[in-house]
């Protein structure tokens, strides 16, 4: 019972503790007059409740993962033996029926008097040890709180140990971007590697030809598939070119006009209306090119007398181009705005126009956000999949003619990870190492866009 | 009213009784101050005709008239806060990219009104250049500092006379030597007083006819304010100049007339050795013996 | 001398403003570009899915004989019995089994569910005759709005000639109206496209963006914080900025099946959860937040870190009380990009089972649910033609959806936006 | 506690599946099954992980389990499964109703769509396809360009019409089906791979999509399953082959030459233990499900035989595992 | 060198014959110079030994040694870009902040030194106050501006206290009257010499031991200066004032002792007296003389 309103009642503890806390400070302020504390009232509190619900919430959450896993040691014991002698996952089932039991609801498979008589014990352990568990936590908090509290005094450097403390918090969720790195690193470079030992790497890399067309089935035989990457990955570049093309002229404009030209007025509306282009699903974009835009350019195209196919990297690229504005203009937009007012002041009183002002002073302030959005944008139009397999198709052509259907990396890794698989055929694995090696070449881009960047900021004051 | 009118009027008034009578918001009554002096001039530069500037809801000058006459140093003096930057940034309209900011009244340059919603404030703001209060140089290089103006007006003819119009600039400015060998470092990273003197050879550098200085020393030692006082001496046999000053020296060193501002108005104007030696008002006198607040 | 008229009569001015001129004209087209886009698509959802909004029903008498009903449960009664009976009674001349086949078809499998659940909540109107609007089928209700052709071949059309009539026949009785369509807003999936509804993917969408915010704000800004103004500039920062820039062209699918094998394969986190799309959308979104915030910091000048260290605050106070606010516009955009993004996304969601077809409304984090975007792309997938208008319709939901979450964040940026 | 079936697999089944699922949910006290479409592929990939609550019961298939699958599943201790096949969707070829249908022989698809084909001159010899119009394949056929909206190679709707359409296609030639006692590794290789010169294009696995591309490209013939041709019958036709045209009935008695059987696979060891298995089991199976006049025939899925139902509908009664 | 060996050193080193060598990149020459006069003092406040510092490769300033006495005010003179603010802002480690600069040499508060690894600079620097070269007010309301360090330091107990200290450090930098009224409108929307002003009274808000002013009063008229100036002559019953000036009257009138710095190098250090009427060095008095450049 008190077990499940552990989290609040630690966490209205820990309120509580802050006030205690800041108001023992705040006493110990008032008797010793100014400057005798060493820290604010604020970070002592801060101090006393961190104490005060860390331990505990670790204790709570460190049980919360280990519950299941200990109930089901403790029920297990008390079923019949073939139950007991079962393999983790099957006996995964048997604690299914357990708990749907404790529900009470639904039928099982166990005979009536095991299935009650462990849910039973099933509950009887769990109360047990939940009420032993809040009874811990509640000890921490005590404990925590207790002696965190008397070291309240003038002297306690509160606010270095709480500052410290967020450093230690900010640190940690900087590594959040680490770790998912590695994760996702790990979980491409196995099966890259077997797909490596099926076709060699440099096939791969400099192959000209994509073509996942392996059997499936072992009396399918089939084809055997080609599975050189370049026209994929030419692809990916033809089509990012293009949907930057439309978005870097258009959202860089757009975030120059809203925020140096246009009223504020203009500007609080356009702004969030532009922003809206990034939420409309990419099932929608990719109906709109494949329906709307893809036949305009193959009838435009056709009256012109080009051959345009009707799946076609432009159509793909033009759409995806408009999906990835706001990521330019909105983000441009913010740093343009906060470039300082006495610099633009500064270049206008010489004589110089807007423009003038914009190109020369403005933006080569701002240069860093700026290249940081557009970069995001190319990101974006890299990583984007469903427009590609709506509009501009499956087939790897190796071409730079954008009225040509192409194919890109993340199609590629889509359909072959959602079409017909199989664990350890090329075909499946193929996508893996697509994923690794357009890894390693936004890694490269982007260690350009760094040094480009680095050589070209302007810091002002 | 028109230019033609206003300068033939007679360059007698002066003297005239005021009274400065303040409501409980210490902003100015209704009932306005004339000014005491000389304010206009024959055959003036920049004519200025009852300019009001309010931020927002407040009133920051009020009624201002005074000429800027051709070839002349004009200091204005009076206490921080009074209206000087106010009243100088209405002169090339750099007050125009404050939102807050709007002012009335009629401004001339060479008989045109500036404010008319004909005129382009670029070729405007090329002969009237500015030297802000707080110095701003760009965050490039020096050289790209000094060379922006003249490199956007077209005034250099190639990559050698855009490097004499830098050095002479600087020179000018009294730069020349502490950064010559460091043209390519940021201006940011210039000490203050470097800054300042890079603001005042950057606005130099386009050669512009009339010349706004807000307070182009205050960052400078006495040998660097002597090269820029010489450099002002210099530049007011052909162009026009308009200085803020809190150094009373400095002001009757430099200028040829002076204009004393307080709380928004335009108290006195007239010869700097009038002004410096018989004030024709009360507030004038208190505040260049110090007596004042 | 030249006079200001004569400067600004100079060709080359004329030129420069013609420049100046071109660029703000630049400025402004490309704005109307692009919201000429979003009007146009807007236009475009708004008339193929506003009809989704209205649902055709059909006038049913409904005899509930006690005979029906044998045994305690209820469920196991034969409803459709009931409204088949009902609607022969309508028709007494259709008597061929092909034809009452065909009849039957007029109204939709749910309209015994909806007597069923009638009945399950108050049972004592067993034995009573009750009026009943229930569902048309959605070949009846495409029909209704003007979607099927009457003029084609019988063969060519989801509804033949004989359906045709009796449609007639009910319009002329008043037995058949357009109602607004309820089901639409507090159904979830289902297949017959005149059962479906949104609340399901919304609740989905809802839960699973709670928890994105809830960890990718905290957790992006706070990295952005660190690498910004705490980390020491050397080699293994440069390395966690350029690896962050490069999260952000991630496909999102691998953020995917890194969710599969980290989340639910190790962590054991139930699939198809709010709780596993929130987390690996979260990973997704990480980057865009960071970027944003990190652009946003470095524009704050120097000066006003100097000038709060100047009086002695601490790096982390000068931080949290100046420099966070002035940065505080750009974190909010990219916030509100990333979350958009979140909202829109597919693809990472096929491999942690969120392409699904769930009927139950969640009812939190740990219940099986689909998203908007997952449900717009099940709906275009599927045959009947009736989806295609739900399909908008859900678009519809999905952008006001999007509306009102950018709307607060909008709202915030605007107080934090300072000018100086 | 899981209380719902977790069902993975096909995209193919996956309308059918649903629609019992609702149904089932709908009438009995148990939770709606969870149907996720995965494909085929990553189905059984799901399904043969293991058993327990953490994996799914069930897992939809539009092919049989191949024995790599298989042994995966009992490797990882998916022992007993029980295979239900559902019945048959028919695979069409459709074009524009603005243009008059295409009639079709299974040769004259190879012809236009494999990447090698006979020389006509030389039959014996295999040259690269030079068929640039229907006509050239053809003179009956008309003169446009061969425009071929289909699946993608990693899709199981491709494998099965490449086995259907094309293999039997290929094997009229007299040249090709020696080929297949000589070496049957090059013969599947030219039954099976698809010509990628850009007259058969890759167009995703969004049916509607492709009928709507039909529309938009009259000239273009798109492959897809037959519940779309029929929710669609205004706006596209499909395409005669071997004479026949994709109706309901021709594929149900086995006139029209391409369809295929739909799958779905059972843990048997999950049967008593998921709550409601055996119900929807047995409303998968009913009469009023797969039956000729049941509602998984109104959503286009073509019923088996009746016998073959019977047969099924006794195996999921009993369990019957599969051996292999 | 251990302090307390310095402070015991005879108090007579003065005028040692001194070269300044300049090598071409205009920076210093390893031969180092000493300086003449006094630079040390008994019982010392804070303490600089062998100071230099580096921007980058640059050297900015080199050898500085100097103290600050107990309830002094030091003055700091020097022709503009010779490191005055630099050398200022190692006394509080504001340079911290800048990440291409470099410091070395010890400088120590009461004989701890500052930049020691263990030293908080956050106590430091509410001990040791600074008022910038530009002022630099926080985007944010007048109030919020002077409240903030006494807020962060828990100087007040309450709201009404906070208003107190805002009242009187305003009323101290001669602000007050200015500003009573518009308490809420943003630090920025001042003109430069009422920022300056808010600048000075956000850095006394926090009644700081010792108070480093870099130019105070550069954008200052007269009767403001002289607010300021009695305002470091009250601070310095209690406190030690480091004031960088360029105006020698300013000097002269509110510093004890004056350092003259050229080019990076403390070249002279004395009684205030003595430097402006008997320097000991040449480059001392060429500078106060006018007479340099
Ligand atoms: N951030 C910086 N990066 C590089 N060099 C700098 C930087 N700041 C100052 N300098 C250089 O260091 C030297 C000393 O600068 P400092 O600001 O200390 O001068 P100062 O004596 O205060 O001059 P002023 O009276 O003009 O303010 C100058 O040559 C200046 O150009
Ligand atoms: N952007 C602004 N918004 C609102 N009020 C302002 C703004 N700028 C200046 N003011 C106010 O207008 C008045 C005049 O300011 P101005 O800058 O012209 O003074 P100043 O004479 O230049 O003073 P100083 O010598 O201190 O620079 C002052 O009271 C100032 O507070
Ligand atoms: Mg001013
Ligand atoms: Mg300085
Ligand atoms: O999803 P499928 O395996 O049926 O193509």
């Amino acid at each position: 019972m008190l077990y499940n309103y552990l989290l609040p009642i630690i966490l209205v503890l820990a309120l509580a503790a802050y006030l205690k806390g800041s108001g023992r400070a705040k006493e110990l302020w008032r008797q010793d007059g100014l400057r005798s504390l060493h820290s604010l009232p604020l970070y002592h509190g801060l101090f006393v409740a961190f104490w005060t619900a860390v331990p505990a919430l670790a204790i709570w959450s460190l049980w919360q993962m280990a519950e299941g896993h200990l109930l089901t040691l403790a029920v297990k014991r008390g079923l019949p033996q073939e139950l007991q002698s079962l393999s983790g996952n099957e006996f995964s089932l048997v604690m299914n029926d357990v708990k749907n039991a404790i529900r009470g609801d639904i039928v099982t498979s166990l005979n009536n008097a095991t299935a009650t008589g462990s849910a039973r014990l099933y509950l009887a352990t769990q109360q047990g040890w939940q009420s032993l568990m809040a009874y811990l936590s509640l000890g921490l908090t005590i404990l925590g709180f207790y002696l965190s509290y008397r070291n309240i005094s003038l002297e306690l450097r509160a606010r270095n140990i709480v500052e410290r403390l967020s450093t230690i918090f900010l640190m940690l969720c900087s590594a959040v971007a680490i770790f998912t790195t590695l994760g996702i690193i790990m979980s491409v470079l196995i099966e890259s590697i077997a797909f490596f030992r099926e076709v060699p790497v440099l096939d791969f890399l400099l192959g000209l030809k994509w073509s996942p067309q392996t059997a499936m089935r072992v009396d399918q035989a089939g084809s055997s598939g080609a599975f050189g990457a370049v026209p994929v990955f030419a692809g990916t570049i033809l089509i990012a070119l293009i949907a930057m093309a439309i978005a870097i002229p258009i959202g860089l404009l757009s975030a120059i006009f809203l925020s140096e030209y246009a009223s504020e007025q203009v500007r609080t509306w356009v702004k969030p209306l532009l922003e809206i282009l990034a939420g409309i699903p990419t099932v929608v974009y990719g109906f709109f090119a494949a329906l709307t835009v893809a036949p305009m350019i193959r009838d435009v195209g056709s009256n012109l007398g080009f051959a345009v196919s009707s799946e076609s990297a432009l159509a793909a690229g033009l759409v995806m181009g408009i999906m990835i504005i706001p990521f330019v203009s909105s983000l441009s937009d913010d740093v343009i705005h906060a470039v300082p007012q006495s610099l633009r002041d500064g270049s206008l009183a010489l004589g110089a126009t807007s423009y003038e002002t914009i190109k020369n002073v403005v933006i080569p302030a701002a240069l860093p956000g700026i290249v940081g959005s557009v970069l995001l944008a190319v990101s974006r139009a890299i990583g984007e999949t469903m427009i590609v397999v709506m509009a501009a198709g499956l087939s790897a052509n190796l071409t730079y003619n954008p009225l040509k259907a192409v194919t890109t990396v993340t199609v590629q890794i889509v359909t072959l990870l959602t079409g017909d698989q199989e664990f350890d055929s090329a075909k499946t694995l193929a996508a893996f190492a697509l994923g690794l090696f357009l890894f390693i070449f936004t890694l490269f881009l982007n260690i350009i866009a760094l040094y480009v960047v680095r050589r070209y900021r302007e810091q002002y004051e | 009213m028109p230019a033609g009118l206003i300068t033939a009027l007679p360059n007698q008034l002066r003297a005239i009784t005021m009274q400065l009578r303040l409501d409980t918001n210490g902003e100015l009554s209704e009932t306005s101050q004339q000014t005491v002096g000389v304010p206009f001039v024959e055959n003036a530069r920049m004519t200025c005709r009852k300019v009001d500037v309010h931020y927002g809801e407040k009133c920051a000058i009020k009624n201002i008239s005074i000429d800027v006459g051709r070839n002349e140093v004009l200091a204005m003096i009076g206490p921080s806060g009074c209206g000087k930057s106010t009243f100088l940034r209405c002169l090339n309209r750099m007050n125009d990219s404050l939102a807050s900011c709007r002012v009335s009244g009629d401004i001339t340059l060479d008989g045109v009104n500036i404010y008319a919603p004909t005129v382009d404030v670029v070729p405007l703001r090329a002969q009237v250049g500015m030297v802000f209060q707080k110095p701003n140089p760009f965050p490039k290089s020096i050289f790209d500092n000094v060379s922006y103006g003249p490199r956007i007006h077209g005034l250099a003819t190639g990559k050698a006379d855009l490097s004499e119009i830098v050095e002479s600039s600087l020179i000018k400015a009294g730069l020349w030597d502490e950064v010559k060998d460091r043209l390519h470092e940021s201006g940011t990273s210039l000490s203050g007083g470097q800054q300042q003197r890079l603001c005042i050879a950057r606005a130099i550098a386009v050669s512009p006819e009339v010349i706004l200085m807000d307070e182009p020393c205050s960052a400078l030692d006495p040998i660097a304010t002597a090269k820029v006082e010489e450099l002002i001496a210099e530049l007011s046999t052909q162009y026009s100049i308009v200085i803020v000053t809190h150094a009373m020296q400095q002001a009757s060193r430099v200028s040829q007339r002076t204009a004393y501002f307080h709380m928004g108005s335009l108290v006195e104007v007239g010869a700097t050795e009038k002004i410096f030696t018989n004030p024709g008002h009360q507030l004038t006198e208190d505040y260049i013996t110090g007596r004042f607040g | 001398m030249n006079t200001l008229a004569s400067i600004q009569n100079s060709a080359k001015l004329q030129s420069r403003y013609r420049k100046d001129r071109c660029f703000r004209l630049a400025g402004v087209s490309a704005i109307a570009v692009a919201l000429c886009f979003i009007a146009f698509l807007f236009s475009d959802i708004f008339t193929h899915g506003y009809k989704a909004f209205e649902q055709t029903k059909i006038e049913l008498e409904v005899e509930l004989r006690p005979a029906d009903f044998v045994g305690e449960n209820l469920r196991l009664a034969n409803y459709p019995a009931m409204v088949k009976r009902s609607l022969y009674a309508l028709f007494p001349e259709v008597t061929d089994r092909q034809d009452k086949k065909s009849l039957y078809r007029l109204i939709s499998p749910g309209a015994s569910f909806e007597i069923q659940d009638k009945v399950l909540a108050d049972p004592a109107i067993i034995g009573s005759r009750l009026k009943f609007w229930v569902p048309a089928n959605d070949d009846v209700d495409m029909l209704m709005k003007g979607e099927i052709d009457r003029s084609l071949p019988q063969a060519n059309r989801r509804v033949n000639d004989q359906q045709l009539a009796w449609i007639d026949s009910l319009v002329a009785n008043n037995k058949i109206e357009m109602v607004f369509n309820t089901t639409f807003f507090t159904a979830g999936d289902s297949r017959e496209p005149e059962l479906a509804g949104i609340l399901g993917a919304a609740c989905g969408s809802f839960y699973t963006l709670l928890i994105t915010l809830c960890l990718s704000f905290p957790i992006g800004v706070a990295t952005a914080i660190y690498l910004e103004e705490f980390a020491p500039s050397n080699r293994w920062t440069d390395l966690i900025e350029v690896n962050i820039n490069n999260l952000a062209a991630v496909p999102s699918i691998i953020f995917g099946l890194l969710g599969l094998a980290v989340f639910i394969n190790i962590w054991g986190i139930p699939r198809s959860t709010p709780l596993v799309g929130g987390l690996v959308l979260s990973l997704m979104t990480l980057p865009t937040i960071i970027i944003a915030s990190r652009a946003s910091l470095k524009s704050v000048p120097p000066s006003i870190r100097e000038a709060a260290l100047g009086v002695g605050a601490s790096k982390m106070q000068t931080i949290t009380h100046h420099v966070l606010p002035l940065a505080m516009p750009g974190m909010l955009t990219g916030t509100i990009i990333g979350m958009a993004q979140a909202l829109g996304e597919t693809a990472p969601l096929l491999m942690i089972g969120m392409i699904a077809f769930i009927v139950d409304i969640p009812g939190g984090i740990t219940d099986p649910s689909t998203v908007l975007p997952v449900q717009i792309y099940l709906w275009a997938d599927s045959p009947e033609r009736a989806f295609s208008e739900k399909t908008s319709a859900a678009i519809m939901i999905l952008l006001l959806f999007l509306i009102s979450m950018n709307a607060a964040a909008v709202f915030l940026r605007k107080k934090f936006e300072t000018k100086w | 506690a899981r209380d719902y079936i977790s069902v993975v697999g096909s995209s193919t089944v996956y309308p059918f599946a649903t629609v019992v699922a609702e149904q089932f949910g709908k009438t009995t006290n148990f939770a709606t099954p969870k149907i996720e479409s995965t494909g085929s592929g990553g189905g059984f990939k799901l399904f043969c992980s293991g058993l327990g609550v953490n994996y799914p019961d069930i897992t939809n298939a539009s092919r049989a389990i191949k024995s790599s699958e298989f042994n995966q599943c009992q490797a990882n201790g998916v022992g007993d499964i029980v295979e239900v096949k559902i019945g048959y969707d028919g695979i069409v070829l459709a074009n524009s109703k603005e243009r008059a249908p295409l009639k079709l022989s299974r040769k004259e698809i190879f012809m236009a769509l494999a990447m090698q084909v006979p020389d006509p001159q030389d039959p014996t010899k295999m040259i690269a396809n030079p068929y640039k119009t229907w006509r050239d394949v053809n003179p009956q056929l008309p003169a446009t360009q061969i425009e071929v909206l289909g699946p993608p190679p990693t899709s199981g709707t491709r494998d099965a019409f490449v086995e259907l359409a094309m293999e039997s296609g290929a094997k009229q030639f007299d040249s090709i089906k020696a080929l297949k006692k000589a070496d049957k590794k090059a013969y599947k290789k030219i039954c099976h791979t698809i010509r990628e010169d850009g007259a058969y294009i890759e167009a995703g696995e969004n049916d509607n999509l492709i009928v709507q591309k039909l529309q938009a490209n009259p000239a273009a013939v798109g492959i897809f399953g037959f519940s779309f041709l029929e929710q669609n019958a205004d706006l596209v036709q499909g395409s005669f082959i071997e004479g026949m045209e994709p109706t309901f009935e021709a594929i149900a008695d086995g006139s029209y030459p391409v369809s295929r059987p739909l799958f779905f696979y059972v843990k048997k060891a999950h049967v008593d233990v998921i709550p409601g298995m055996k119900g929807f089991l047995a409303e998968f199976t009913s009469e009023k499900a797969w039956g000729d006049e049941g509602y998984l025939a109104d959503k286009g899925m073509i019923p088996m035989p009746e016998a073959e139902r019977a047969e099924y509908a006794q195996a999921v009664k009993e369990l019957k595992t599969l051996k292999k």
